[in-house]
């Protein structure tokens, strides 16, 4: 059965190395459900949130999540409008990373609910002025979305593909991918912006505040920019992890270097826009509520100047450079470094435009509202990782996600 | 419907405490506590996780011994009126769980349409909004003093003060039955400011030249809480010490008293 | 066609079939069965006759009536029934019940309230009857008609009573007291301009209905 | 969400809004709709590979 | 495929689309969404008709007017009553929470006896009839085995219908050891007994005083009847009055006040009499009132020809503000500023009595603070303190006393408040503890009833208390609620609460006109309890005899009905009865001292004139050994008197108060850093009567060398929402008997703090 599944032409690791990691990763994932579960029965007191930490570690991971999983919707843009056909050895492995990472926002959007059973009043009651709606509707459609990009992927199952009707579905859904990927992109800009509109809107939370046109705050902007820069570099990071792991290689250097170009010049002109936005933020929009920019960033025994380095320099002048030089991307070191940093400065972004936001005091006779999470918490954070890498193991051994894998890893005997 | 609908001028309610009046005694807030059924557990020594609608905030001038000072300042929802009632909080509740109404100037909370996301609690920067993490329990026969004109919070909703507002449906029950238009400043009044054994705070309307507390909002010491973050609170506070002035919002180190603007 | 098909691998046919037969049951089960299943039923303590109570006391408001604060009465406490039935007043066998176990043990009698609001509602009736000058049918229909008390529907998830959701699974009415939800009080105070003055949606504000 | 629900508001906001979410919507469940009927067409028609490799 | 698995297949697919089309997911998800309105297990009151009951609220002697807001037979909320002169409509948080009382979980809901060992909690319900013949029967063991006089009794009130049963029931029974709560009510009354010859409670015109001049008094922490105080404070601000604070650490009153006075603790008295010395030498006084309405101003002669230092003689040879700076820690320019201000003033006002005066104090204290007032005039006039009459409508005719009685009463009180030492005082309830236990009066205590006190854990010292109730072979409580001392009981009688009970409430502490009030049943009887008076006329009938006969009314309620009179119908109609054209009485009448006169106290007081006033009143405890000074201090939010904080309350108290289960001692940080403590560290807090694990809290408000503890913490017996939090800090303090009155006047013990 099990080599009756996997895709001809590759090689996979024995079985029972397989169940192994599968089992292993699986007592994770069980301690998470474990979580999630006591999160729905007894209530979200099962976390230490508060009143005043209303959002915390879940909010933290899901737009973390998303922003990495931006490289399936830029890597489709890429591919399907813009016609960079060679990421097409890509793409697949884009979308599996994004539908992993965009399910698990849907799944910790439903544990993080105090009312899990009323969820769907966002969609039916939707107050289209709030940008959580927004987040929610755009979220739900590009997960639809990456759900039909993911389909005819697992259609090319081997097994399946022999069905008459799944081979055609598999084809004819193909043919049209564009369109879909056209719809991704245009719902990907707007909920990765909307998820930057959360905090960006919030005016009477100064630290998270921000100006910009219309209805967008300049967070919507700079978070839509971040993720299709970020997005990318987590991709090219669990290819990378993905190929230490199997030990072989699935993608060519050509194109992952392509793909660290674009994100290098991306993160370039992401964190030129980020620092301009800081700059106007602490000179103007800060001192008009009567902060100075130090007051966000002391007092305190956790956030200062430092996360602000952390997120800007270390997470995003620093890989931008090295990606868009060509020896910096070239080398595999600096590349992996690259990616790492600029995944890091994404997801100290988020946590900045989540935690941070809450843990400042705006009334002057407050002080600083520290949080750590509950051991819940932390389980069904780590839940979607867990789940991530099963779906990464199922989805690797049995289909054919890699076009380039049979090239660069030729079997010499075709298994029986 | 056969009779015309009662055609009255716009309501702002809204709220001045006297801060040098108000003695931290807690009355106002255990007498919001009952008019609204609010929950208690065993432990509420932590108050992030505490619901009172109204919180009484202890200010200090931050000065050594003796020249230190203490003021309280009780702390119910603003109802911010923000811009056109697009208050921080409503603008944000993605089912429109919480609504800003015209007529009354109240922000409301509707616990059976929320789903307990919280935004609207990081968008409030008074903290006035609580979440419900537990069940609400009472041991046997407390339910007994329940009120009926308030419903009962279940687990995984946010609340907050509503101004009394069933007091305002009540009274005007009886402004109905009797056949007037208008209720009188004294028929509608929040349970906090009823309690309040200091007389410190006056409830009314800010937009009726007759109440209260329209003259009191201009007060010279009257300020409201982070006003310049654009709020537009109905909460209006008086206090003649300075420090406790500048404690009601943020101010540069070389800036000067901004001063309150009535809307 | 189907014809056609089945000659040609002869399983067209059959899946057709199945899945006809799929969605019929389906079908079956949610229009039919899972009301059934979904409400259940109550009698009333014991029949009441709306019809001869109106010949004798000639208006709602009689029984039903506002007390001085403006609040509504709504059903009648025993004290208000004691004041004719202190003893048997006909020779119904509710009458008979009404009297031996209830005024007689001075019991509240538990009547099943079919337009009781969930508790998230506030309603006034006087907004409605005095200031509205609405008629009592209009929301409750004409039970100031009935001789006899329909069974008390409802719902077993909710607990509410049927005459809230109304009749009709597709939630639709001919009468105006076919249905007693939020979008059809809305719906009134739409179209009479009942304070119109959300700021979110332009419409009803949430506390003109909600507490 | 929908034109009925209580919601709902015939003004700027929400004609962009749900604009484009009917728009998304709809190019979603059409491009479904279209790629699922045309396999059945397509396997009806006997197209695609035979499945007995 | 197969044709089978296709068509399952199918199948399923049909289904899918058929149950999509039908209403099953749609009202499925929509049901499942309104069952989480209310969940089943979610209560929904039930609405009904709206009704409001006046009443008087009872929890604390302030006798608010309140009105109880009701749906149908249920009480829903308490809210101050509008009009009345007490509080005009504003009530405290204690007040505003009080159905958590009538409806709370530590409500005794029958006549229990107990069953296992003493405080264990095992019980047995009983019957009415059972309990009353089990108390009847013991007592009346006790009494025919000649010990009547071994039977104590605790009241909490002193006046009233209810403590004056208690009081005949003693009288007949032939105990002398009745006992009543002890307040600074208690001081007052010696102090006015001195010093207007009257046996009166003051009244404090507070509202209409222009300059207040408060020592230590808890004007907004409940100090006298606490919304009347909150209204006059209130009226302060309204009018420009002052307010002028003397108190060692930042209370809320301190803060309010316009001008704060950090005075080094128990040195108020000589504050006062430095202030008396600069209107005196200043020639600031109210030299009318001296020269005509008062004596011993200058220095006298009795009737012997001994002479007396008066007290300009008194306070001028040692009290000068250079000296008591120097004892006081205030600054001398100060000192004077505040005297001139003071009598400058049209209408000034001094107080005293500490916090929410719980505890009676150093009667040196009262009096030279009220010699301040009589000083400037303040007596008996507008915004002044006037001498009000004790409630006197309790007029039975006297029991008649058999053999038994007669014996029993001429026995030596457990207490000590007996003619020699302290012949002003009539109970001392801080004396009992330390009488039993050292067996002074001569015979042992077997028996004793309390009702509307809870000794266990308002008095002093609880270890010693403890001990002696230990002693006691028998405790009967009268109490509506498990608290502490019914824990402790042998047999429980519970009360109605008085929300359900009907019973006369006289005079509110410090209101300067007669009222007497009346609580009325607001709700029935919840569970099977019994007015008190009834319980304790039903164990006297029981019992026959002389006993027996004191008691002639049917039941209390034709008691009461009897004893008010004429002004029963009154108080049934509007609950409550004010003398409202009520004015002091001229000067005529308006002392009853030897002299007609107010008597400055050098001449008032003739037992141990030579006590040195110069010197803090000693509380326990070396400073060798305790360096620091404790203080206790009050709060509106916390309960410290019988009665604990309801659920509500709890929820109000402050996050630098109290941690999970951990009080905060206040510390000023300059203290804390020579200790090596920092905020929220855990410390162990000893003092000479026992110790306690506090955590540390910097404040400001404090001076150094002085630390504080909140009153009202460290219940063990009441309900979750407040027992085992915090510390009782009557645990670690101990009594000081002061050396007139008799009763305690400790304002803290000495004390000291360490890392734990």
């Amino acid at each position: 059965m099990d080599t009756a599944l996997i895709p001809e032409g590759r090689k996979r690791c024995p079985l029972w190395q397989f169940v192994l990691f599968i089992a292993v990763v699986g007592a994770v994932l069980l301690w998470g459900v474990y979580a999630m579960i006591l999160c729905w029965l007894k209530g979200l007191n099962q976390t230490n949130m508060n009143n005043a930490y209303g959002f915390a570690l879940w909010i933290w991971a899901d737009l973390a999540v998303i922003a990495l999983g931006g490289g399936a919707f830029f890597s489709g843009f890429l591919k399907y409008i813009i016609g960079k056909d060679e990421l097409k050895n890509l793409i697949n492995y884009a979308v599996i990373i994004g539908f992993i990472c965009y399910s698990s926002a849907l799944l910790i959007l439903a544990i993080d609910i105090g009312q899990p059973l009323r969820g769907w009043f966002i969609f039916w009651h939707a107050n289209v002025h709030s940008m959580l709606t927004e987040v929610a509707f755009c979220l739900s459609c590009y997960f639809a979305v990456l759900t039909i990009e993911f389909i005819p992927l697992i259609l090319e199952n081997r097994q399946i593909d022999k069905v008459r009707f799944f081979h055609n579905l598999s084809h004819n859904m193909h043919h049209i991918m564009a369109v879909f990927a056209a719809t991704g992109a245009f719902l990907s800009f707007f909920h990765q912006g909307s998820l930057g509109g959360v905090a960006g809107v919030l005016f009477a939370r100064p630290f998270g505040f921000r100006e910009g046109v219309l209805i967008w705050p300049w967070t919507f902007f700079l978070f839509t920019w971040s993720a299709a820069a970020c997005g990318p570099c987590f991709t090219i990071l669990i290819t990378k992890i993905t190929e230490k792991v199997t030990r072989k290689k699935l993608v060519k250097d050509n194109v992952i270097e392509l793909l660290a170009k674009i994100s290098g010049w991306m993160l370039l002109t992401y964190i030129v826009a980020k620092i301009i936005d800081t700059w106007y933020w602490a000179v103007v929009t800060a001192p008009e509520a009567g902060f100075t920019m130090m007051d966000f960033y002391s007092n305190n025994p956790l956030y200062g100047l430092w996360i602000l380095f952390l997120e800007i320099v270390l997470g995003g002048i620093v890989p931008a450079l090295i990606l868009i030089t060509p020896a910096g991307r070239k080398n595999k070191a600096t590349l992996l470094l690259a990616t790492v940093l600029a995944v890091i400065g994404v997801c100290v972004n988020r946590w900045v435009m989540v935690l941070q936001v809450l843990a400042v005091p705006v009334m002057p006779f407050e002080s600083w509202f520290m949080y750590a999470p509950s051991w819940q918490e932390v389980a069904t954070t780590i839940l979607p990782l867990a789940y991530g890498a099963i779906l990464i193991a199922i989805a690797h051994r049995y289909l054919p996600i890699f076009p380039q894998e049979p090239e660069l890893n030729p079997v010499e005997q075709q298994a029986g | 419907m056969k009779k015309a609908q009662e055609h009255t001028a716009p309501k702002k309610y809204g709220m001045v405490i006297d801060l040098d009046k108000c003695t931290g005694c807690g009355a106002c807030m255990a007498a919001c506590m009952a008019e609204n059924n609010v929950p208690f557990r065993e432990d509420e020594t932590d108050k992030n996780l505490s619901i009172t609608w109204l919180r009484v905030y202890k200010l200090t001038n931050g000065k050594k011994f003796p020249n230190a000072d203490v003021c309280y300042l009780p702390r119910p929802c603003m109802h911010c009126e923000g811009h056109h009632g697009h208050s921080p909080c409503v603008s944000v509740c993605p089912a429109t769980a919480t609504d800003y109404s015209y007529d009354t100037g109240i922000v409301s909370q509707i616990y059976t349409r929320c789903f307990g996301c919280r935004y609207c609690m990081a968008a409030c920067p008074y903290h006035v909004r609580y979440f419900n993490w537990w069940d609400p329990v009472w041991p046997e026969g407390m339910e007994k003093m329940l009120s009926p004109n308030v419903s009962v919070r279940t687990r995984g909703v946010v609340e907050k003060c509503s101004f009394c507002f069933h007091r305002y449906q009540i009274a005007m029950e009886k402004v109905r039955y009797e056949g007037r238009a208008e209720l009188a400043e004294d028929e509608y009044q929040t349970a906090c400011t009823q309690a309040c054994p200091a007389n410190a705070i006056t409830f009314g309307d800010l937009n009726n030249h007759d109440h209260a507390v329209y003259k009191l909002k201009t007060h010279p010491d009257a300020f409201r809480l982070l006003e310049r973050l654009g709020t537009n609170p109905k909460v209006y506070y008086i206090s003649s010490r300075e420090w406790v002035r500048r404690q009601g919002d943020n101010y540069l180190e070389n800036e000067g008293k901004v001063v309150a603007k009535a809307h | 066609m189907s014809t056609v098909k089945a000659k040609d691998d002869g399983a067209g046919g059959f899946i057709i079939l199945f899945f006809i037969l799929g969605f019929v049951a389906s079908m079956i089960l949610g229009w039919i069965v899972f009301p059934k299943l979904l409400y259940s039923q109550k009698e009333q303590p014991f029949n009441f006759d709306h019809a001869i109570h109106m010949d004798m006391v000639g208006a709602c408001e009689s029984c039903h009536f506002f007390r001085d604060d403006g609040t509504f009465s709504g059903i009648p406490k025993l004290a208000q029934c004691i004041d004719c039935h202190q003893d048997v007043q006909g020779f119904t066998k509710d009458e008979e019940i009404f009297v031996n176990e209830y005024v007689r043990n001075y019991r509240e009698v538990p009547w099943l309230i079919y337009s009781e609001q969930p508790d998230c509602v506030y309603f006034s009736h006087s907004a409605h009857v005095l200031s509205g000058g609405m008629e009592c049918k209009t929301c409750h229909g004409p039970i100031a008609e009935t001789e006899t008390s329909r069974p008390y529907e409802y719902n077993r998830i909710t607990g509410y009573s049927r005459d809230i959701w109304g009749k009709s699974m597709l939630g639709l009415k001919k009468n105006p007291w076919d249905r007693m939800k939020m979008d059809d009080c809305a719906e009134c105070h739409r179209e009479n301009g009942v304070k119109q003055n959300s700021a979110q949606t332009h419409k009803g504000a949430c506390f003109v209905c909600h507490k | 969400m929908f034109p009925f629900s209580f919601e709902w508001i015939w003004d700027m906001s929400h004609m962009v809004f749900h604009g484009g979410l009917w728009y998304a919507l709809s190019i979603i469940g059409l491009g479904m709709t279209y790629c699922i009927l045309k396999s059945v067409v397509d396997t009806v028609q006997g197209k695609g590979g035979d499945g007995h490799h | 495929m197969n044709i089978a698995r296709r068509s399952f297949l199918a199948f399923l697919i049909g289904g899918a689309a058929g149950t999509a089309l039908s209403p099953l997911p749609w009202k499925l998800t929509d049901d499942l969404s309104i069952w989480t309105q209310t969940w089943p297990w979610t209560p929904v009151p039930p609405d009904g008709e709206y009704s409001y009951v006046n009443s008087v609220c009872t929890l604390c002697p302030g006798g608010c007017g309140i009105t109880v807001r009701k749906v149908d037979n249920r009480a829903v909320k308490i809210e101050g009553m509008a009009g009345h002169p007490v509080n005009d409509g504003g009530i405290c948080i204690l007040g505003a929470s009080g159905l958590q009382l009538l409806y709370g979980p530590r409500r005794v809901k029958a006549p229990m006896r107990r069953v296992g060992e003493r405080g264990e909690g095992k019980w047995e319900t009983i019957s009415w009839d059972e309990a009353i013949a089990a108390a009847a029967e013991k007592l009346e063991g006790i009494r025919s085995a000649g010990n009547p006089q071994g039977v104590a009794c605790m009241v909490g009130d002193r006046y009233g219908t209810v403590p004056s049963l208690f009081e005949r029931f003693m009288t007949a029974y032939g105990s002398p050891n009745f006992m009543s709560d002890a307040a600074i009510e208690d001081s007052y009354r010696i102090t006015l007994n001195l010093m207007h010859g009257k046996n009166a409670i003051p009244g404090f015109d507070a509202g209409n005083a222009d300059f207040v001049v408060s020592f230590g008094s808890g004007v907004i922490e409940g100090w006298g009847s606490p919304v009347r105080m909150f209204l006059a404070h209130g009226k302060w601000k309204d009018e420009n009055k002052t307010l002028v604070q003397v108190e060692p650490r930042l209370s809320n009153t301190a803060a309010k006040a316009d001008k704060w006075v950090a005075v080094q603790p128990g040195t108020e008295a000589v504050l006062a009499l430095s202030m008396a010395y600069v209107i005196i030498k200043e020639n600031l006084y109210d030299k009318s009132f001296v020269a005509e309405n008062a004596a011993a101003f200058e220095d006298w002669r009795d009737d012997e020809g001994k002479t007396y230092p008066g007290f300009k003689t008194f306070v001028l040879n040692g009290f000068s503000p250079a000296d008591a700076s120097k004892v006081t820690g205030v600054d001398p320019s100060l000192i004077v500023s505040l005297a001139r201000s003071f009598a400058g003033a049209e209408k000034p006002l001094a107080l005293c009595g500490r916090g929410k005066g719980n505890t009676p104090g150093s009667l040196h204290e009262f009096m030279a603070v009220h010699a301040l007032n009589g000083l400037v005039g303040a007596i008996n006039r507008p915004g002044g303190v006037w001498a009000i009459d004790v409630p006197d409508y309790v007029t039975w005719p006297k029991p008649g006393l058999d053999e038994a009685a007669r014996a029993g009463l001429e026995k030596p009180r457990v207490d000590g408040a007996d003619g020699g030492a302290y012949p002003y005082t009539e109970s001392i309830i801080s004396g009992f503890a330390d009488g039993v236990n050292s067996g002074s009066a001569g015979y042992g205590v077997e028996a004793l009833l309390v009702s509307g006190a809870n000794p266990l854990y308002t008095l002093r010292d609880a270890q010693a208390v403890r001990k002696a109730f230990d002693s006691i072979g028998f405790v009967v409580s009268f109490s509506s609620y498990m608290d502490e001392t019914a824990a402790q009981a042998d047999l429980i009688l519970p009360n109605h609460t008085y929300l359900e009970r009907r019973q006369d409430v006289p005079a509110p502490f410090g209101l300067n006109m007669p009222v007497i009030g009346m609580s009325r049943p607001v709700v029935p009887p919840q569970f099977d309890t019994r007015q008190v008076g009834d319980s304790l006329m039903g164990i006297a009938r029981k019992m026959g005899g002389s006993v027996g006969d004191a008691f002639g009314w049917e039941s209390y309620e034709a008691c009461l009905k009897e004893t008010m009179g004429a002004a029963w119908e009154t108080l049934e109609k509007d609950g409550i009865l004010v003398k409202a054209d009520y004015a002091p009485e001229g000067w005529g009448e308006a002392f009853n001292t030897p002299s007609k006169k107010f008597q400055f106290f050098t001449g008032a007081y003739r037992h141990g004139e030579n006590k040195d006033l110069m010197s803090q009143m000693k509380i326990e405890g070396e400073a060798a050994d305790f360096p620091l000074i404790l203080i206790p201090y009050d709060s509106m939010r916390l309960a410290s008197g019988p009665v604990a904080d309801t659920p509500f309350m709890a929820k109000t108290i402050e996050e630098d108060v109290l941690i999970h289960d951990d009080v905060y001692v206040q510390v000023n940080p300059a203290t804390a850093a020579s200790l090596n403590l920092r905020e929220g560290k855990v410390a162990e807090l000893t003092t000479p009567v026992g110790k306690a694990r506090v955590r540390v809290h910097l404040s400001e408000g404090i001076g150094e060398g002085v630390i504080a503890l909140p009153t009202g913490l460290g219940h063990w017996a009441n309900s979750k929402y407040i027992a085992g939090k915090g510390v009782n800090v009557n645990r670690l303090m101990s009594p000081v008997a002061d050396p007139v009155s008799g009763l305690d006047a400790a304002w803290g013990i000495r004390a000291k703090l360490a890392r734990a």
